[in-house]
């Protein structure tokens, strides 16, 4: 028990989330409507953020951090810019025609 | 002078995150650190908040930092329930909108509000305008804590706001 | 012993975040329409990733990387719901109709 | 109209599927991923793992060798993404504005973005000034640059962001990254005899690699919120 650490549980656990952000391709994939992508990519991008992290510590690369948190702020970025050109109009949903 | 003040406190504040981030530190961090606060504080104080700030103190950031630890008495029950709508081979949900009257009046109260509805399962704000904010429930039960007011309660409570002096 | 009580703290945040990313996909794959979707998945994956990161953040200690952790779940719990919003705003302020149950079918 | 459209497609293509032949021969001269005779296995990762900690002048190796041995290369990198974007700029200068809609930005968005802005500044400047240590600097850093230049001209408009600098120093700004570098190489023949040769003196020599990383920065993040302004309209290329 003693020896025992959750770096390797960390392992299992990124597989897990890689797994679950596979599916979630599958509705990025399926649509039906333009801001389902776009929730699809940015559930994506907070599974790789974590998943950045876990890997970082579970390897000892404390750098791999600074690179989460800047996967999370372009990740919040491409959000919010997409939803901004969907609400005016740049990119069309296919339920106003 | 009160841009300056502002500057002077946005600075403080940027330089203790920058710390934060250079954590194993040496003396070339700390010149940088300030030279970097001083600049970021300058645009944001002189540049982007000029039209509004956001009104937002220390006092009212420890608050928010409470409310957070406060959000989580909300947030795990509500998130069962969610969760056992999910697993729910039948997936029983009856969605609604509804609109609701917020009696807040601050800025960082009703955006306050806004993300709290939206991290509370169940709820989620579509709009918020004005006072009036739009949630979509997932079922006309969930919104109870919200049409009640107890939410808005605990969000005066933790950020130490007393209605009256607004 | 208090290694082990570190250990299994740790383990069980981090194992509950995961389940709570699991409910998020799940609810993205099988809820109907976008809004009932971009329900589960803000509350779960701010959930889920506060608390794999709450978790890795004890496990590290308060050096630096717990730290650097704990502003990544600060910036996490004010940027997902903000997303979420901004997301459904759009949806709704260009029209896209909420799906009821009256309905009988996906209205998209 | 349309004919013309149609051979310009044809054209497009033509032109595409001819630079296309040479770069996938190209690619299948590289030697198999992994195996240990490549070049790049051979001699030259020994060497530079070897040598970068003690004569690259920074704590990275992969700073070092970027900055170091692959200077040119890294040049070369700088003016891609510079080209890239005059490419991009060209064609997204096209995007129509019919159908564009005056809804104001969400509250929530507007507060969070304007509480949030001075920190993401911060943060691009300290991943750029502590490049030698941490991976990416200049270019990782430009790119949150830029993102902070895009999320606030979602709250303050484009126009007003955009036009905090007049259309020509914007793109000064742009070829920052680089001229800096090519500043950079001419200083170095002057000091040490070569192109790129940074001097061996340890304050000069960090001194100048930081430099690099602002003017790569700078230009990155120039070029980001640059085709931003393009997509929405505010500024032609």
């Amino acid at each position: 028990m003693t020896d025992w650490s959750p770096a390797s549980l960390f392992w299992a656990v990124v597989i897990f989330l890689l797994i679950n952000a596979f599916a979630c391709l599958w509705r990025g994939l399926a649509g039906p409507t333009l801001p389902d992508r776009i929730l699809a990519v940015n559930v994506i991008g907070t599974k790789t953020m974590v998943v950045l992290v876990l890997l970082g510590l579970a390897r000892e690369q404390g750098i791999w951090l600074d690179v989460a948190l800047v996967y999370g702020l372009l990740s919040f970025t491409v959000t919010l810019v997409a939803s901004r050109l969907l609400e005016t109009g740049l990119l069309k949903g296919a339920w106003r025609d | 002078m009160k841009t300056v003040r502002r500057w002077v406190q946005l600075s403080i504040a940027l330089w203790l995150f920058w710390l934060v981030l250079a954590m194993p530190l040496d003396l070339s961090d700390l010149f940088w650190g300030l030279a970097v606060a001083g600049l970021a504080g300058l645009g944001a104080s002189f540049f982007l908040w000029r039209r509004q700030a956001p009104g937002l103190g220390a006092r009212n950031l420890a608050g928010l930092i409470f409310h957070v630890f406060d959000l989580v008495r909300l947030i795990v029950p509500a998130a069962l329930q969610v969760a056992r709508v999910v697993l729910d081979p039948s997936l029983p949900v009856q969605p609604r909108i509804i609109v609701y009257k917020t009696l807040l009046r601050g800025e960082l109260e009703r955006v306050t509000l806004a993300n709290t509805i939206t991290l509370t399962p169940g709820t989620h704000c579509v709009d918020l305008d004005g006072d009036r904010i739009t949630v979509h429930c997932l079922a006309p039960s969930f919104a109870d804590a919200l049409v009640d007011g107890r939410v808005e309660r605990r969000i005066l409570r933790s950020l130490g706001i007393s209605q009256a002096d607004d | 012993m208090l290694a082990a009580v570190h250990a299994l703290i740790v383990s069980f945040l981090v194992i509950a975040g995961a389940a709570f990313f699991f409910i998020g996909t799940l609810g993205l794959l099988r809820f109907p329409d976008f809004y009932t979707r971009v329900h589960a998945v803000t509350k779960c994956d701010a959930l889920g990733a506060g608390l794999v990161l709450l978790g890795l953040a004890i496990w590290s200690g308060p050096d630096g990387e717990g730290v650097r952790i704990m502003a990544l779940i600060a910036l996490l719990l004010l940027s997902s719901p903000t997303a979420g919003h901004a997301l459904a705003r759009a949806a709704f302020r260009t029209g896209l109709q909420p799906w009821t149950r009256e309905d009988g079918d996906e209205s998209d | 109209m349309n004919a013309r459209r149609r051979t310009a497609r044809i054209l497009a293509f033509a032109l595409l599927a001819a630079l296309a032949g040479p770069l996938i021969h190209g690619v299948l001269q590289l030697p198999a991923p992994g195996s240990a005779d490549a070049p790049a296995h051979a001699n030259v990762t020994a060497n530079y793992v070897e040598r970068g900690a003690e004569s690259g002048g920074a704590e990275n190796l992969v700073t070092g060798v970027l900055l170091n041995f692959r200077a040119l290369d890294t040049f070369g990198e700088v003016i891609v993404i510079f080209t890239a974007w005059l490419a991009a700029a060209a064609v997204a200068g096209a995007v129509s504005e019919t159908g564009r809609r005056a809804i104001p930005v969400s509250p929530v968005v507007d507060y969070v973005i304007r509480a949030l802005g001075p920190f993401i500044a911060a943060f691009a400047l300290f991943v750029i000034v502590n490049g030698h240590v941490l991976p990416g600097g200049g270019f990782q850093g430009g790119v949150v640059l830029g993102a902070m230049l895009i999320l606030l001209s979602l709250v303050l408009g484009p126009a007003p962001v955009a036009g905090a600098f007049s259309a020509r120093h914007w793109a000064w700004l742009r070829a920052t990254g680089v001229l800096v570098f090519a500043a950079t190489a001419v200083i170095g023949l002057a000091l040490t005899g070569h192109l790129f040769g940074l001097p061996a003196e340890p304050v000069l020599r960090k001194s100048l690699m930081i430099v690099l990383e602002l003017g790569i920065g700078i230009g990155g993040g120039a070029v980001l919120a640059g085709l931003f302004f393009a997509v929405s309209g505010v500024q032609r290329s």
